[in-house]
């Protein structure tokens, strides 16, 4: 898919909660296919210290509606300034970038995320079940305020959840839910996205069920477009990048950083 | 309309407004949002005598209007850039221009050597400035007795236009410039990347992987520019000004301090489509300001109160 | 509540957060603002053997991040200052520490030996590296034989804390710096600016009037940064870390690299109250990360996979 | 005057014509006394380019609301951005700095400005009529379309017009405005603000007629408060600073730049 460069109108700023929000974004021209797990180069304006742009997973695509849809935590300048974004007002962005997930051999699919990182699974989510195939979410938030959009999720699949503090679903780490243990054969394929250290630990139990896992990860990117070079990932077959060759990887290849 | 083609050497360049090394891949990442046939020229990515891994990660922050970069040269190494890459992208209707690097002198030659036979390589740029490299890199960039070493070796078996391009981590770089235009470059280009360096006070730890690493972007310019007017005003070959352009004005004042040619780097990152809109803009300011051949502007800086 | 007293050599500052010299004035432009009393020393501007006009007019341009001055030592001269600015200062309640200039040694050394007669100024410090004179200001600190002769001759006659203050503008900062350790100096602070210019594209004409000027600010705290580091690890007297220090974060990645305390320039000029501020937040991250003494944190940087 | 540096809210901005637009600001403390000539450093936040702050003279001061008034020209994109603020939104301020105009000797004081060259002299008109003077003020604009708050001044005295095109006033320069041809000695002080060569000529015609005059100066500054020393004139009693030892000279102690 050629890569574009392209102002987007925000079409609406939906707080999701305290340190989340959801920028609906119209462009003024068909948006191309963007499969699941292609990620957008957002240039954030009038921001005296962001200069590079900032990436973001594409959380949802409307090709009727020509809406495409980021989920955003708010961590530093770039992203509050995003949050504090008014309709009407202009983003500009380069996309779609980046590889995707690919599609299980069976039928059932474990998408497992942590906080912000449920953003790519909900395209994922979308697509799966377009595919015909059967998507089971189990995410992992802080607490219950920090839960995003889980009606939409159940639109696709089977949602459970983990929190720190017990407030809503079970409570502990995403890696400890229950749903894990009670996993028999016929799970095909895991989807991982979310902090590094839970990728990694939901890597080794795909593992060690013999399942295969994709993660998609993060980096510090100057382009996103495979120009700089800046966004190494170790893996078996050497340095690549998460820009290009990623940032959906097979956890097989992967080399962690620990 | 006017004149915007220029000459570094024998090189004829359509207009003065090329790529930088490092920042523009082989120009196919560029492929989807411009006309590579518009750019003067294209400076592909640094390449070695043979497969750099590059550093670690982290190979990169954002700082105050600038970033620091680690990458470290990575790249499969000349051969495969021959076999492979050279192929893939000889039809480009621009100049492309390899940057060159190594540890050892040898490499360097070795190197230039190889793209002598190219037909659709009409010049090289050695890197002797690359900061993010153990050995060599640097410091050939840093010591003068090494930069003429290296840039002689080279010009002995490099028979086509020879840039060098120059550190700017050194207490007088136009002596460098004088240097390795007295060993047989033809042009010069700078600057590379100022050494920098960042930290997370949070974690206590240098953000990059190799705890220092390139400085680019507007940042550095107000020093590029300085740069650039002094090695104009120490050399008779043409200067090449690199250094936080992110649009026609930047390349024009670079112009003005004495650069023939310009190359944008890390300004590529943020647009992509950038040099070609520099290239409307210097039409653009010619066209306002009357003036019909783009070569007028280089060096045509005044100093009010000189003639 | 965390010790934050710092020593540079024989001096004991409350705290590590000083006011940087040329951007402070003499400290009174700052008394509406602030109580000088709560920082950790003002380093007054550059002082010289006589009354200096400084340089013509425009003597300033902002860039990305930053900003270049040219204002070249603009000062009434010693025996000025002894005579009518020192009574007037001299009540402050933190370190006067005078920032002294010159063109010649002589005239260094005639400086310095005048202030070791003032009981409350406990330290100069020697500016080798003012980028905005045309004779000596930055010949000294660009050139090490230089540097080591004007701190040998001021050596001789200050009694009391001599730190020298580098310039950027160097291909090794760390061997001036051992050079002047050598020479008999009891701190280094770095750095001073690094050599720019700004060219108004418009008028075809160099903005500053004297063509370049010292670039300073956020823009040149990667640089800064990198060199207090080097520094750090080449000398064992104190180094005083500067450039484009904005806020508490980044006086704490200077101490973090090397700095026993640093100096803040260009920030006053966009809040007066910034030095304050960043002393506040100094005690903060202490606080939160449970450091009990704030020296614990100079040079603390950890490399990962270093021990 | 103590200097200080607050908060100030936006409680309107009026776009007076194209070029030109109105900051009303309020404070949350008694303003202190601001006298004419003198001047204010901006904060101008969010803004990739403009890392220092920006100096605007104070155009009027109403001291029962407690509000400041500023006007300002657009000319890059510090000015831009400032245009672009929305009631309720926060500027910082420094204030009051610089020097000030001094009172006349006689009744009549002629006031020129050239372009927002008019602003200081809004205040300066309010000022010496409460000091049962007599502002008469003759002000030159490029057209009819960039004149400012023409029925405000009229308030304090007589107003004269000149414009570049001759759509309202008389048409040419400021400086060949008949009224100059028709002053007698009525006249004992003329303040003057504008342009430098507009400023040059007023000044060499003061010189002419023997009247005192009164220049208020830009220059290039950092800080706005004598800390930097950046902002140099040549006087006859050497180099000054225009944001301390100004922005008012007497015309005749200027060593005047080409
Ligand atoms: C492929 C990819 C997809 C992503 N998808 C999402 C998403 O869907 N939703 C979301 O909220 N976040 C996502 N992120 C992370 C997001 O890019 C960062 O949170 C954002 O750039 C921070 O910008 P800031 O200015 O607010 O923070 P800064 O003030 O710049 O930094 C705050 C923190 O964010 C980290 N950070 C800053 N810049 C980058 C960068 N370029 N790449 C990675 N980390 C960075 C910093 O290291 C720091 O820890 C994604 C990152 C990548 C690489
Ligand atoms: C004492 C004083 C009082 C002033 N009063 C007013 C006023 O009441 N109304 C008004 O509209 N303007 C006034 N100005 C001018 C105003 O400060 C500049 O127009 C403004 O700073 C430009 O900012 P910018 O970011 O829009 O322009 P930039 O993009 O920074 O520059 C545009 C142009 O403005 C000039 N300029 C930029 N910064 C400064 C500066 N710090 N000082 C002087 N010139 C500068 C530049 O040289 C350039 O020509 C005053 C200036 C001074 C020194
Ligand atoms: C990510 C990155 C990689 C770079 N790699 C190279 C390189 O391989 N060889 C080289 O000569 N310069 C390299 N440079 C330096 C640039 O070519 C250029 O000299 C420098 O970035 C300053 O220009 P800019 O401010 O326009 O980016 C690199 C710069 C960046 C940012
Ligand atoms: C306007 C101005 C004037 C300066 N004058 C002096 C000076 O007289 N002596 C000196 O040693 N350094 C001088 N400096 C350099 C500063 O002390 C400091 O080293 C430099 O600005 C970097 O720090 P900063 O980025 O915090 O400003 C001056 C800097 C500025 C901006
Ligand atoms: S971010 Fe530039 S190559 Fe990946
Ligand atoms: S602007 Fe700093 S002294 Fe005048």
């Amino acid at each position: 898919m050629k890569k574009q460069i392209h102002d987007f109108q925000i079409i609406a700023n939906r707080r999701v909660n305290e340190e989340y929000f959801v920028l609906s974004l119209s462009g003024n021209r068909q948006l191309p296919e963007i499969k699941p797990g292609q990620f957008v180069q957002v240039r954030v304006d009038n921001a005296p210290n962001t200069f590079l742009r900032r990436p973001f997973s594409v959380y949802d695509v409307d090709y009727k509606k020509n809406i495409l849809y980021l989920l955003i935590q708010i961590v530093g300048e770039g992203t509050r300034i995003l949050s504090e974004l008014k309709k009407g007002e202009i983003l500009n962005l380069i996309y779609p970038l980046g590889n995707s997930f690919s599609l299980p051999d069976g039928e059932k699919a474990l998408l497992i995320g942590g906080g912000v990182g449920v953003a790519p699974l909900m395209l994922l989510g979308r697509w799966l079940k377009e595919q015909k195939k059967e998507p089971v979410f189990l995410f992992g938030f802080r607490n219950y305020g920090l839960l995003v959009d889980i009606d939409l999720f159940t639109g696709f699949g089977k949602v459970h959840i983990a929190t720190d503090d017990g407030s809503t679903g079970e409570k502990g780490l995403v890696t400890q839910h229950s749903f894990l243990r009670k996993v028999t054969g016929d799970i095909s394929m895991v989807y991982t996205c979310g902090p590094d250290v839970m990728m990694k630990a939901v890597a080794l139990w795909a593992e060690k069920k013999d399942i295969p896992c994709e993660a998609s990860l993060e980096n510090t990117m100057a382009c996103g477009f495979g120009a700089c070079l800046c966004c190494a990932q170790e893996t078996v077959h050497g340095i690549l990048h998460v820009c290009t060759d990623g940032p959906v990887f097979n956890t097989k290849e992967l080399i962690w950083q620990i | 309309m006017a004149d915007i083609s220029v000459h570094i050497g024998d090189l004829h360049l359509k207009n003065p407004v090329a790529a930088a090394s490092g920042c523009f891949g082989y120009g196919t990442e560029y492929e989807d949002f411009i006309d590579l046939g518009k750019l003067g020229a294209i400076f592909v990515k640094g390449i070695t005598g043979s497969k750099r891994e590059g550093n670690p990660s982290p190979r990169m922050v954002e700082t105050s209007s600038g970033m620091l970069n680690s990458v470290g040269l990575q790249n499969k190494g000349i051969d495969y850039f021959i076999s492979d890459i050279y192929p893939e992208i000889q039809h480009y209707n621009t100049h492309i221009i390899v940057n060159v690097s190594g540890s050892t002198i040898e490499e360097y030659v070795m190197v230039a050597e190889k793209l002598n036979d190219l037909e659709k390589i009409p010049a090289i740029e050695l890197n002797i400035s690359c900061p993010n490299v153990k050995e060599g890199g640097m410091m050939f960039g840093t010591h003068c007795p090494s930069a003429i070493e290296v840039t002689t070796a080279v010009r002995k078996v490099y028979h086509k236009t020879l840039i060098v391009k120059l550190s700017p981590n050194v207490t007088s770089i136009s002596e460098f410039a004088r240097a390795v235009e007295g060993a047989g470059a033809d042009a010069v280009s700078l600057i590379n990347t100022l050494l920098g360096m960042a930290i997370d006070a949070e974690t206590q730890e240098p953000v990059l992987a190799t705890v220092t690493g390139g400085l680019s972007g507007p940042a550095i310019k107000p020093v590029a520019l300085r740069m650039v007017w002094e090695v104009y005003n120490s050399v008779k070959i043409p200067v090449i000004g690199i250094g936080g352009i992110m649009n026609a004005t930047d390349a024009i004042e670079f112009m003005l301090a004495g650069a023939t040619a310009v190359q944008i780097g890390t300004a590529n990152f943020i647009d992509p489509r950038v040099t070609v809109k520099v290239i409307n803009g210097i039409e653009d300011y010619l066209v306002k300001k009357d003036i019909t051949d783009v070569n007028d502007l280089v060096g045509a800086l005044k100093i009010p109160g000189q003639l």
